[in-house]
């Protein structure tokens, strides 16, 4: 990017179940994540269907924007605390933002 | 046949046809939404007519209930049904709190027919949705380990249906007359309408839910129906100690009989995640509310008929 | 004027005007499904009276025509209108075919006139919606490619709108009075009212197909204009034929108008993908259901009663 | 106690307790899309009995007043407040301008008493929609500055209320009484319960913009609260000098005192971006709104019995 | 990442109509992925405005995490089937993984 | 990847207010972007919790796939028009697309 300066961050996406929403936006913010989107989503995976059709049965796909650091506890922490339990699907990549201090 | 078991009947049928029809998510929401609202107000004005003092007995009563039912239940799904330690803690909350759309189904089931029964019941329904919860978390954990009981409480008492059921029942109890018939058409009338498209809906789940049977088998399905007949005949002695009339022993057997698939499924997720989820909501959804929308329900009003001695 | 209409023209003009107004998708969905659902136990409550035998003649008759009509729309299409043959094919399904939002016109229509129509028009409404998916694959494929017909019909007969219509049908058919009664006020008293929703809704979503229209040109106007009056004059003809009622042969002539925009598109994104889909729902949504719903009912009507000998 | 009131503050404590509760946002925005077009079509069947020309005065006068209030608003924000130019403007805007959730509790307060209230009220709340967005933007930016003002009219022009008020009161006056009489179950039969769904959602929506109120302190309250005070005399007054009967005199007083929270923030959001809307939000919504619902619609009902001479 | 093992999978994301979504699943299960993630979206490309106000004008955003032989067959299969005659875009990224025999 | 020709396009994700959804898409094409896609989402950053309980309160998803030059375009003209004022964050990544021709 020529004149535009670019710093590179994680983003990290989570796909799980809608129903741990609440707990685990709150497990983001502990572990050090400045902010987050979420979307309504459906799916399927080793646990099976998951069709949004009624409460219980709705996904979620949370993206975070943050460093290494902070990328690298949560990782860890969802593994710990969330992986065995539950539908959880968790993707790493690099991506480039303008304002660097903001995550 | 009555209508509002038709459309069940058509969800059922067209989810096991694999048909391509779903109630849009926000819809399926709002319309549990009005009935929980709806059940609330209509109890909280029958119960504005009454001393609340008079219905605390029928209340306790009940909390025991709720809370015997899973304990019954529990050693069943361990020892007989050989599910895993918090499955069937899981499972047996389940059973032990209540269907809100059953106790519909029942309540419409009553008026369609001009039974009386006791005005109180959607208290009653509100009392017996928490204790086995709270049963159910005890026996998968046991009472030692380090649950966070205040955060469990609350989520439960701030969960959706406690806090729709309650404040129907509050704002009937409170508000004037007069305003009540201002929303009457909206909360009462369309009540039957939109209970037929709630179990339309409830049909298309409960064949996808069917469709997970077959992994887990017979021992689910025997408990799915046999464990509301049980709870049934409890019910239904309760609701003659307690001297009901027969429209309101009948409704407490089914409120006893039905298996929740809403406040349940959540707090345990959130509470027993190690507990598979699928397996309850088989149960519940695939078997037990299919069981009592068509069969159960005329079959405890039969029971209740059958007491020795029953009220009006 | 009728109130619904004027719904219509304030969705018209507010969307081509680019208002910021849009009924939320969910909120559309669960419209068009209730209109389907009462349409069907309004058609379902009256069938119940009456000898199934009976009607046999009738639907037979229309699956005739429905047949028919894309037959001849086809190579007009394909000639006149130089199209290419599999979107010749499927904008001739979709004229073949029927919309249940005009018929929903239509009865209103009627009913607010007082005017009598035979009961088994839902009936003959589901039975018109799939014969022209059928040939209109024909014509676009030839019979001899190995088009999955098994799938087709699955996916057709499957799908919401024939789903609904059937379900409604069935349950209007098989559902004791009293409990009938309980849901009225849900899915008759209201049925105007969503009626309107819809045709707000529906206008929305006419000014964007109007939009379109200025690139496929005159032409296809002429077609959205001149197909539901040849096919008017059929219905009205197979009405006479069948010894309808005034009321019936307008509704006839009516279905036989109206282009389909739901149940056709779909089948035919799946079984024509190679049609393009905005020609033919720029004709229907753009074109004939404004067309219909504001000028033709009253035409077809006014047909209807120059009709030689009409029944009552 | 009026239901609807009871529904409010069961929104407003589920929400403070941070309860599991929301309504759907595709069902709450259906449910203000009705009661925009409820209210159009109530005034607009009351208009249809009267010579159009005498309203203009009334028009006239309420127009003068949408841009008297925010003018009187924004020096005391600016240097009382010490709030930035162009939050002062922006909340002034939100002041100058109505709620239609607070007008339909009003109207329902009205209903309920049997209150008589003059048949174009909804007319002058539609014309006192938009004079104080204008108002607002030229406080923020000055005349001088090359708004583009064509868009911003465009855009409140063709926003969602406006449209669908407008919308409605032109349905209402051009529709047929028989017709009108068939959409009357879904549009009027229904208001106030789906009202009361309405202000459930906006209890629970109030508490968050409550939780905002910490941040921004005492003015903001006081403010939140003095200036529909303020505003209810001045619309009382005119409402005096209009000759409008007692209900009238309240209505056009609650309508003052009312505070955007639907045209008005999406218009500053756009042309005046730096002001922040969580402001003005917390003031409308957090304070005002409560406010008027619970406390000021009887008051303002007292103050305009209280005027010297009124109508009927 | 320091001490977290992650994987590098292939992320496909494929935007296309919402009508095809029960065909082009099943296609996807058939080719080899072990998962994928829905969403419901609205969107303009070459074939004009898709802006969701009715069943038939909807897009829906399917993510799928596969390996680089499933992701080549999944192209492949798209492009042939489903190119010519549907709205559709298929983007490919690198994404890290914490379980890569999941997917 | 084997025999399937990709080439490296970029891809802007943008989370903004809802409220601006449609001057931003203006914006967008008139900055040369062909296509975009767009999902309703709700979040969390420096401007707060944004929830997506009422018309004024949701976020918006907004992908684009575009050539750099075009990304560094859309990116300056964001920054400079909506940064300062809305809850908006944008990030770039490199995707593979098939048509580059697209976009
Ligand atoms: N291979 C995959 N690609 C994309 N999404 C996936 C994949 N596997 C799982 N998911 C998503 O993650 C959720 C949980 O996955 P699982 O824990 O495997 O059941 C699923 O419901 C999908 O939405
Ligand atoms: N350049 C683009 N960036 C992001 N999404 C796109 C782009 N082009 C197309 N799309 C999405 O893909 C769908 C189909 O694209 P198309 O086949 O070009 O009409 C569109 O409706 C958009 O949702
Ligand atoms: N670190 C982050 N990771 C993911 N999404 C974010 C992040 N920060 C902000 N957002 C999203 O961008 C929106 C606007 O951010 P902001 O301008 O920081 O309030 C938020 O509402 C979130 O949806
Ligand atoms: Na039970
Ligand atoms: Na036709
Ligand atoms: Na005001």
């Amino acid at each position: 990017m020529t004149n535009l300066p670019f710093t590179i961050r994680k983003l990290m996406t989570i796909v799980t179940e809608a129903v741990i929403e609440q707990p685990l936006l709150k497990d983001l913010e502990r572990l050090g994540a400045h902010g987050y989107t979420v979307t309504s989503a459906r799916g399927k995976g080793s646990r099976g269907v998951r069709n949004a059709g009624w409460e219980a049965d709705g996904n979620i796909r949370i993206e975070v924007v943050c460093d290494l650091d902070t990328a690298t506890s949560i990782a860890a922490h969802l593994k710990e605390r969330y992986y065995d339990n539950y539908a959880m699907v968790m993707l790493l990549s690099d991506v480039q933002v303008m304002r660097p201090d903001k995550f | 046949m009555d209508p509002i078991i038709l459309f069940f009947l058509l969800g059922l049928i067209a989810g096991l046809l694999r048909a391509d029809l779903r109630l849009p998510g926000s819809i399926y929401e709002f319309v549990s939404m009005l009935l929980l609202i709806s059940i609330g107000l209509k109890g909280g004005v029958e119960l504005a007519s009454q001393p609340f003092l008079n219905l605390l007995p029928d209340m306790l009563a009940v909390v025991l209930m709720g809370i015997a039912l899973p304990l019954v239940a529990f050693p069943v799904l361990l020892k007989l049904g050989g599910f895993r330690r918090a499955d069937a803690a899981s499972i047996a909350a389940h059973y032990g709190s209540v269907s809100v759309g059953t106790f519909a189904v029942g309540v419409a089931w009553m008026v369609t027919r001009d039974i009386f029964y006791e005005s109180h019941l959607p208290l009653l329904l509100v009392m017996l949705e928490i204790p086995a919860i709270l049963v159910g978390i005890i026996l998968a954990r046991g009472m030692s380990k380090g649950t966070a009981w205040g955060d469990v409480s609350r989520e439960i008492l701030l969960g959706k249906s406690i806090v729709l059921l309650v404040g129907g029942l509050l704002i009937g109890w409170l508000a004037d007359p007069a305003g009540m018939a201002s929303i009457e058409p909206f909360f009462f009338d369309l009540f039957k309408g939109i209970l037929a498209v709630f179990l339309l809906e409830m049909g298309l789940i409960a064949a996808v839910q069917v469709g997970a049977l077959r992994k887990y088998g017979l021992f689910l399905v025997a408990f799915g129906i046999l464990m509301p007949l049980f709870s049934a005949l409890i019910g239904a002695g309760l609701g003659w100690l307690l001297d009901f009339s027969v429209g309101g022993t009948a409704l407490l057997a089914t409120l006893a009989a039905s298996a929740s698939y809403i406040a349940v499924p959540a707090a345990m997720r959130i509470s027993v995640p190690e507990a598979n989820p699928t397996l309850s909501l088989t149960a519940s959804l695939g078997i037990t509310f299919p069981f009592n929308v068509l069969i159960g329900i005329p079959l405890y009003y039969e029971l209740a008929q059958r007491m020795p001695i029953a009220g009006p």
